[in-house]
């Protein structure tokens, strides 16, 4: 149990410190997929010091809400890190939330988010809480049936169980799996504003959503947010990998396969980021009434998933 | 029952009871106390919050306690109004309770500047409906639950009602009383079906009928239709966003929070406790009816502008999701799966005490607003966290509540009803568990859209900049207010933090009806209804673990860097100025949903001209189900008075000739 | 003794006021004469609940328990309406739609058809009864086109003409009655006794008995207003001055449905089949559907009232017709509170008409302003013929339609659209009456509200609690009615 | 044999009974209506009065005067000065036209033959078809009352109802009790009476009795 939590613990801290550090690489491979010369991998790291350090500048009308937002969307998305099994696959939190409780977590820091957004009462702040809801009433259900379609073939809604059947058991063909993955896919895309649906670099108002609600915020607000965000791309990878490619995790209590399943991970991580840059590269943004289209699709795979599964596999 | 006085108390429901007479003593005492309004504020609205603490009790005691019933010396000759107190109506009335309390301490507050008559009256009707809804809970006979049941839909009707110089108002309140009506004389069908020709209509005769399935489904179908109707399943559900605005808060919140449940109540009641019989199709049906009124209600909810409105319709949501649950419940029941039925009885019980709670906070959060700004509709609200922060944070928790975030309540229930999604593949019928997992998507989909719809509705009410002036100037909700408010907000935390212990109470209800309990796997703290492995949720570590985070993030950011702060003009990519209009409206935020759903509706929009120098916009998306329902049952029924006053045709020889045809008509019949 | 006293006074009181029925005070003494006759009607039925059934006069009157509380019922809301017409009478005389002569003629009238309903209620001979029946008709035509308007004289000529064919064809049903009877019973005075004939229904002649039936229900039906027969109705009570529209609904349908029910009892013994009662089921929900309907397309509030009349003895005909104790009951039950009900509605809409100066429902608005009791009044009335517990008119209700839905299954979903239909037709038009803003100014004098409420709280009494030797009453009603 | 002798007699009246209905189907003065109702009375006191004298029914002498009194002197004088006052004995144009009517009225009186077929069958009384002819008289004078549109024709008809239910009761079943008989005669006494303030009253008002005056209540 201790030794649960420490490993907890360490995790966490891992993700947490980490998370930048994947923010900085997926940059980094953008910048030369698109040749361009790529700033170092630790810029990430730079851009929250200095943002700390300098004075927060907010609106006058400002709400306490405001200021608490970025609090609360850290605090969040470092328990979604500390749930998803990253190397360990005993954790002592991970009972406090299944994957059903995970999709809450992520819901809370978005509609903090979003209110926030709206606190100031400018323009962009509502338009951009707009659309971010907008992506996700449909991106929230259709992770969760990517979830599903995993916890039915799992019979749990435990990750650590779901990573353990899939990873430790015997190794068995799920076709709903590669449907849920595709879905799984194109929903991080949405949750995490990345082409095609957002895009994280630009401030043209037809454009943005996510960058649209953190407009007002500077300094160590913007810093918790910014952090958050990797946090949140860094979850993201996890999952995926503990859903789809799992094979590595150290499974309960076996602390000997622990180095191997770190080494792992970061391969896994390093791997999925360039793909994620790559995909970036090659496709277009869409124009934001298409946002809710190409998640419907999503939507549609993982439910497609869940019956495939209850057709083939049952 | 033994002799003596003590045996007028001895059990619970002759506590229940008394607490239904204290209120109806207390309404009209009111009339009396009509001089001095004072002591009708002061008086009789803390007594009244204090009987519903009272039931509230009796329903805990109900709970623990065997069930106990009484006959009264009133009602019908032949059929004296029996009364019972069981582990369902038991947890009916904590939730009544529980939920009343707190709406009445605010009811203090809200009614403050009313004048003595009116107010004396509006006391009146506002006890009878309380003590109406017990009554409908305790009944254990037909006739006494008619009776009740329609004292409620009156009472609330004159509730309603109580703005009456209005005309729309007007109208809401006729189209209630009215679908309230019709749903009862459905209701008194069932009756007629469930007591199979015993003549007699206590409940202990109907449990023992032995219904043909034929006439079961009959039963159950009308019990649908009349329970549906007052708890606004689609299509009956177009008196409720009309009504429950209309009403004043503290009625809408009782309405919302607590009257639809009665009917959930009657639902529960006769289907699993009345008829010996269950059959599967009616849990399908159940199902599908459930899904379509949360996705109904929720994309409505979407796109209203009225806040109260916006509320109604996010009910009609949350009607659909219990009922759906519901469905579910009865297919495990009729697979004799009664674990997995507990399971998803127990998530229905659940949403049903959590509806009232958040509903009920939130409809008082608009009551506040409504007092402090006079407006209704959003597009004139905006910045109110500044001028009523107490309203402000309290509303917070209902509305993060109602969006189903953990750790509040709305997700406990919504967590335990997916898990039972998940269980479906146990299920027998193939068809079924391949249907099942749509359905849990839709239960997610409306979720998330009520995320969309609480955002809407927190950030345009409460945040941004005021869009009128004079919201500079709103008032802070008086203490009885907060005090409602705040009952209320801690009942939502409350019940979000210890679903453990809620669920060990909800127990005896479901074993009531399911032959079943649900096991709690896990401890005192963490819930895992199946079993551990399956699936848990620990809400106070979630809450601990956010809370250490956010505490420790805050601590190090202060220690490590500073706390600095700097005011100036809001930043927004560097536009100069950025007046209220900037801002989203309701209709603008809605939008995007309209557009996505606009086959649902019928959408006026009137865009202002481009040259107009008072431009103004007004768009309206209305239920098209009123078009294509009920606009041609009017007109049918129009052209059918109409053929009928042809008849009337006001010549006497005509007259004449009726006679005679009769007559001769008859002759020939009878010689026949 | 009593039944005399019960029959004379009425009698007494219509000759007494024809004579000196000029003078200033004659509402009082019709009141008073009402009073006594209540006092009476007090007195006989105290006996009857003592001694059971009793027969007086050599036969010519049987009083048993479900005449008597007829009986009991008639005199009571005809001393309410008396005190009732009292303000609203001087009304309408200061408005000067009345004069002096009117009112004797209205006051003297009164009384004769009090006294002519009360003989057919307790008359045992089935000729005596047809006679009282038509004496009640004629007593009232006058009564209707009291105001002497176009509109009052074509509703009379209406109500006398399509009324007295009905009575007529009534005779023909009580000769075709004796016809059969006289073979079992001999010719001679005994043999229209109701008792008699009571005795040995079973022997009488089936044929004749069903031809009989059919005469007498079409003839009393007219007076009961069964559709298709109930042209005249609307037209008299809008017409008519309200204290006359509400005894019209509250007791003259009551006798008229008595008279079919009593040779009802007759012919099921006659026939042993349920001839009778589909006939009578029929022309309930016949009844009750089209009145809904008609009700739709009211502008007169009277006349939408006295459609909800029809549609009331619709329902009640139809649990009549289906029989059995509990219908039976039902459907006196439903007998009492109609009366109570409607005539209270009347009450409450006299003074409202009165007080706008027109019977329209569209310029009646705002009572609860301009006099809130009268419009709490109206509006609880309202509520209680709507058939909304807790007032008694839902008790009956739910008693009859539960019981159809087990016995008669088919005939539920009419009786559910016809609810329906008329509670959204008549609650639709009243809202707006009572409640709302209005420019009249507030009600100058007192109203008779105190009928209005004392109605009303024995209605919600009745649907919480009914009194046990009531009920037996009832239960022993329902006996004799073949329940 | 004297009662067969009667019989045929009443039987004879009867069909007189039935010819006048007839006839005043066909009618178009008021006048001859009057008149003919006024035979109609007289054929109804000649047909009691025998059955009491063939059946000794003491008291069906005195309904025979009573008819005698009312129907044949009475009513007919009552209405002539009516007529008279009101001077209106002109055409009464029937909504039907006579020929019509008539089939009906003949189609009518099969109906009530057949209908009465059972019933005298087993009629204990002299009289077998008599019945059968008095319920094709008020079916007759019920026809006539819808087709006619005038007040005065309609109460005749009203009243010839009136009197073939009497003839009814007389033939058939030798007159009801002598209670019913009065209060009949006395309840048909008062409505002519009321009528005939009626149609002061309507004369008064709409100046004329013609009932198409009366079309107004109605549903709009």
């Amino acid at each position: 149990m201790s030794t649960g939590i420490l490993l907890q613990l360490a995790q966490t801290l891992l993700a947490i410190l980490l998370a930048p550090l994947l923010m900085g690489w997926v940059n980094q491979c953008r910048a030369w997929l698109q040749g361009r010369s790529a700033p170092p991998i630790t810029q990430p790291y730079r851009t929250l010091k200095k943002l700390f350090h300098k004075d927060a500048v907010i609106a006058h009308n400002a709400s306490p809400l405001f200021r608490f937002a970025p609090y609360m969307i850290f605090a969040c998305m470092a328990l979604a890190a500390g749930i998803v099994p990253t190397i360990a696959n005993d954790l002592p939190f991970s009972p406090a939330a299944d994957v059903i409780a995970l999709v809450g977590i992520f819901a809370l820091a978005r509609v903090f988010l979003a209110l926030a957004a709206m606190d100031i009462g400018t323009a962009f702040g509502s338009l951009g809480a707009r659309r971010e809801m907008l992506v996700s009433f449909l991106a929230e259900p259709a992770l969760l049936m990517v979830f599903f379609t995993a916890s039915f073939i799992a019979q749990s809604t435990e990750l650590p169980v779901i990573v353990a059947t899939l990873a430790h058991r015997e190794f068995a063909i799920y076709p709903s799996i590669t449907f849920a993955a595709v879905a799984f896919w194109m929903i991080s895309v949405a949750e995490n504003a990345r082409i095609p649906v957002d895009n994280p670099g630009t401030h043209l108002e037809l454009t943005m959503i996510h960058e649209a609600m953190i407009l007002e915020y500077s300094a160590r607000h913007l810093a918790l947010i910014e952090w958050a965000v990797a946090l949140k791309l860094f979850t993201y990878s996890a999952l995926g990998i503990a859903l789809f490619v799992p094979w590595g995790i150290a499974a309960q209590g076996d602390l000997a396969a622990l180095p191997l399943a770190l080494l792992a991970m970061v391969a896994k991580l390093l791997l999925g980021g360039a793909a994620l840059a790559f995909l970036e590269t090659i496709s277009a943004k869409l124009r934001l009434f298409r946002a809710p289209e190409f998640l419907g699709t999503a939507f549609l795979l993982a439910v497609l998933g869940m019956l495939i599964h209850f057709l083939l596999e049952v | 029952m033994t002799n003596g006085f003590y045996s007028y108390f001895a059990d619970p429901v002759q506590w229940a009871w008394a607490g239904v007479m204290f209120w109806l003593v207390l309404g009209f005492a009111a009339l009396l106390l009509q001089g001095s309004q004072r002591l009708l504020i002061r008086l009789v609205f803390p007594l009244g919050a204090l009987g519903a603490l009272f039931i509230a009790g009796v329903g805990v005691a109900g709970l623990l306690l065997p069930a106990s019933a009484v006959i009264l010396p009133i009602g019908l000759p032949d059929l004296p109004f029996h009364l019972r107190l069981d582990a369902l109506s038991a947890f009916f009335m904590v939730l009544l309770g529980g939920a009343a309390f707190g709406i009445t301490v605010y009811a203090m507050g809200y009614f403050r500047n009313m004048a003595a008559g009116p107010l004396a009256l509006l006391i009146l009707w506002y006890h009878l409906f309380l003590g109406g809804m017990v009554t409908v809970m305790l009944a254990d006979d037909a006739y006494a639950f008619m009776v009740a049941w329609e004292v409620m839909a009156l009472s609330s009707y004159f509730l309603v009602t109580t703005d009456h110089d209005l005309p729309e108002i007007r109208h809401a309140g006729f189209l209630y009383l009215l679908i309230a009506h019709v749903g009862a004389v459905a209701l008194l069908l069932c009756f007629g079906v469930l007591q199979g020709g015993h003549g007699d209509y206590t409940f202990d005769t109907m449990r023992l009928a032995e219904l043909t399935p034929f006439w079961a489904s009959a039963a159950y179908l009308l019990a649908l239709f009349g329970f549906g109707a007052k708890a606004g399943i689609v299509p009956m559900h177009v008196w409720l966003p009309e009504a429950h605005p209309a009403a004043p808060s503290p009625v809408s919140a009782l309405m919302s929070g607590v009257m639809l449940k009665t009917a959930i109540y009657g639902l529960l009641r006769v289907t699993f406790d009345l008829l010996n019989v269950q059959i599967g199709w009616w849990g399908t049906l159940a199902l599908a009816l459930g899904l379509i009124t949360a996705l109904y209600g929720v994309i409505f909810a979407a796109v209203q502008s009225d806040m109260k409105r916006l509320l109604a319709w996010s009910s009609i949501e949350n009607v659909g999701v219990i009922l759906a649950g519901f469905g579910l419940t009865l297919i495990f029941y009729t697979d004799g799966k009664g674990a997995m039925a507990a399971l998803t009885l127990t998530a229905v019980l659940y949403h049903s005490i959590n509806h009232a709670f958040f509903k009920g906070l939130l409809f008082l959060g608009t009551g506040a607003v409504l007092h402090a700004t006079g407006e209704r509709r959003m597009g004139k609200l905006g910045g109110l966290i500044r001028t009523m922060p107490w309203t402000a944070w309290l509303t917070l928790i209902g509305a993060l509540a109602i969006a189903g975030l953990p750790p509040l309540n709305g997700f406990v229930s919504e967590w335990l009803l997916l898990q039972a999604f998940l269980l479906t593949p146990n299920l027998t019928q193939p068809y079924l568990n391949m249907v099942i997992p749509v359905a849990a998507a839709s239960v997610a989909l409306a979720a998330a859209l009520a995320a969309y719809v609480v955002v809407k509705f927190y950030g345009v009410i409460f945040l941004g900049q005021p869009r009128d002036a004079a919201l500079q100037h709103a008032h802070e909700a008086s203490w009885p207010k907060r005090l409602g408010m705040l009952w209320l907000a801690a009942g939502c935390v409350l019940l979000g933090l210890f679903p453990a212990q809620v669920i060990g109470w909800l127990s005896p209800v479901v074993q009531l009806l399911t032959k079943q309990t649900l096991v709690n796997d896990g401890n005192w703290l963490m819930l895992a209804p199946v079993s551990a492995e399956r699936a848990s949720y620990a809400p106070l570590i979630f809450f601990a673990v956010v809370g250490v985070v956010l505490l420790l993030t805050f601590i190090w950011v202060r220690r490590v860097y500073h706390g600095r702060v700097r005011r100036s003009d809001p930043w927004d990519c560097g536009y100069p100025e950025q007046d209220a209009r900037m801002q989203d409206s309701a209709e603008g935020f809605g939008q995007p949903i309209r557009q996505i759903f606009e086959v649902f509706m019928k959408v006026e929009r009137e865009t202002p001209d481009p040259f107009s120098r008072t431009p103004h916009y007004h768009g309206a998306s209305l239920d098209k189900i009123w078009f294509i329902l009920y606009e041609p049952i009017a007109r049918l029924t129009g052209w059918l008075s109409e053929q009928a006053g042809r008849l009337q045709h006001g010549r006497i020889q005509w007259y004449l000739i009726y006679s005679f045809a009769t007559l001769i008509f008859l002759l020939v019949f009878t010689t026949r | 003794m009593e039944i005399y006293w019960l029959l004379g006074i009425p009698l007494t009181g219509g000759i007494f006021l024809a004579l000196w029925g000029c003078r200033k005070n004659a509402p009082e003494i019709n009141a008073l004469f009402s009073f006594l006759t209540l006092i009476a009607a007090a007195l006989l039925t105290a006996r009857i609940v003592e001694g059971g059934p009793m027969m007086v006069g050599a036969g010519w009157f049987f009083i048993d328990s479900f005449n008597v509380f007829l009986v009991a019922l008639t005199a009571l809301v005809a001393f309410t309406t008396s005190l009732f017409s009292r303000p609203y009478m001087r009304i309408e005389q200061e408005h000067g739609r009345l004069n002096a002569q009117r009112l004797r003629l209205y006051h003297s009238s009164y009384q004769i058809f009090i006294a002519a309903m009360l003989l057919a209620l307790t008359t045992n001979n089935m000729g005596i009864l047809w006679v009282a029946m038509e004496a009640a008709t004629l007593a009232t035509v006058l009564l209707v086109s009291l105001y002497r308007t176009p509109a009052s004289l074509e509703a009379a000529w209406k109500y006398f003409i399509l009324c007295g064919v009905g009575i007529a064809l009534a005779l023909f049903g009580t000769i075709l009655l004796y016809f059969a009877a006289e073979k079992v019973l001999g010719s001679g005075g005994t043999a229209l006794q109701w008792t008699q004939l009571n005795g040995v229904k079973a022997q009488l002649e089936p044929t004749v008995l069903s031809l009989a039936f059919v005469f007498l229900l079409v003839g009393y039906g007219t007076k009961v207003g069964l559709a298709p027969l109930h042209s005249w109705l609307p037209d008299a009570h809008a017409e008519g001055p309200t204290p006359v529209s509400a005894v019209l609904s509250g007791l003259l349908l009551n006798v008229a449905l008595y008279a079919v029910m009593r040779s009802k009892v007759l012919v099921d013994g006659a026939l042993g089949n349920n001839m009778a009662g589909n006939l009578m089921m029929g022309f309930g929900l016949l009844s009750v559907v089209l009145a809904a309907f008609l009700i739709k397309r009211q502008t007169d509030v009277k006349r939408m009232f006295a459609y909800s009349s029809i549609e009331h003895m619709g329902l009640i005909t139809f649990a009549f017709g289906m029989g059995g104790a509990v219908a039976n009951f039902a459907a006196l039950l439903h007998m009492t509170m109609h009366s109570l009900t409607k005539s209270a509605i009347f009450f409450a809409v006299g003074h409202a008409t009165q007080k706008a100066g027109t019977q329209l429902m569209a310029d009646i608005r705002g009572l609860i302003q301009t006099n809130p009791t009268l419009g709490w009044g109206l509006m609880l009335g309202t509520v209680a013929i709507l058939g909304v517990p807790p007032f008694g008119v839902f008790a009956s209700e739910f008693l009859i339609i539960t019981t159809a839905m087990h016995e008669h299954p088919w005939a539920t979903p009419f009786l559910l659209l016809a609810l329906g239909v008329a509670f959204a037709s008549i609650f639709g038009k009243v809202q707006p009456m009572v409640f709302g803003e209005t420019e009249l100014p507030k009600l100058s004098y007192q109203p008779a509200l105190t009928p209005v409420f004392l109605h009303l709280g024995l209605v919600l009494m009745l649907g919480l609690f009914i009194p046990p030797y009531l009920a037996d009453w009832y239960r022993q009603a329902a006996q004799l009615l073949g329940g | 044999m004297t009662l067969t002798y009667h019989l045929q007699i009443v039987n004879l009246l009867a069909a007189l009974l039935l010819l006048i209905s007839f006839a005043m189907l066909s009618q178009r003065r008021i006048a001859g209506l009057i008149t003919l109702f006024a035979w109609q009375g007289a054929a109804l006191t000649a047909s009691t009065a025998l059955v009491a004298w063939s059946t000794g029914q003491h008291h069906l002498y005195y309904s025979a005067a009573l008819t005698l009194v009312l129907k044949v002197i009475g009513m007919p004088w009552f209405f002539f000065r009516i007529v008279k006052k009101l001077d209106m004995d002109r055409d009464v144009e029937p909504m039907i036209n006579i020929p019509t009517t008539m089939l009906i009225g003949i189609v009518l009186v099969i109906f009530s033959f057949n209908l009465a077929l059972p019933i005298s069958e087993l009629s204990g009384t002299v009289m077998r078809s008599t019945l059968g002819i008095a319920l094709a008289c008020v079916l007759l004078a019920f026809l006539m009352m819808i087709t006619r549109s005038k007040a005065i024709p309609q109460v005749i008809g009203f009243l010839a109802i009136e009197n073939s239910l009497f003839f009814a009761a007389t033939s058939a079943t030798y007159g009801m009790p002598l209670v019913v008989e009065l209060g009949v005669a006395l309840d048909v006494m008062v409505g002519v009476f009321v009528m005939g303030i009626f149609f002061f009253q309507i004369r008064e008002t709409f100046d004329s009795l013609d009932l198409k005056h009366m079309e107004k209540l109605k549903e709009k």
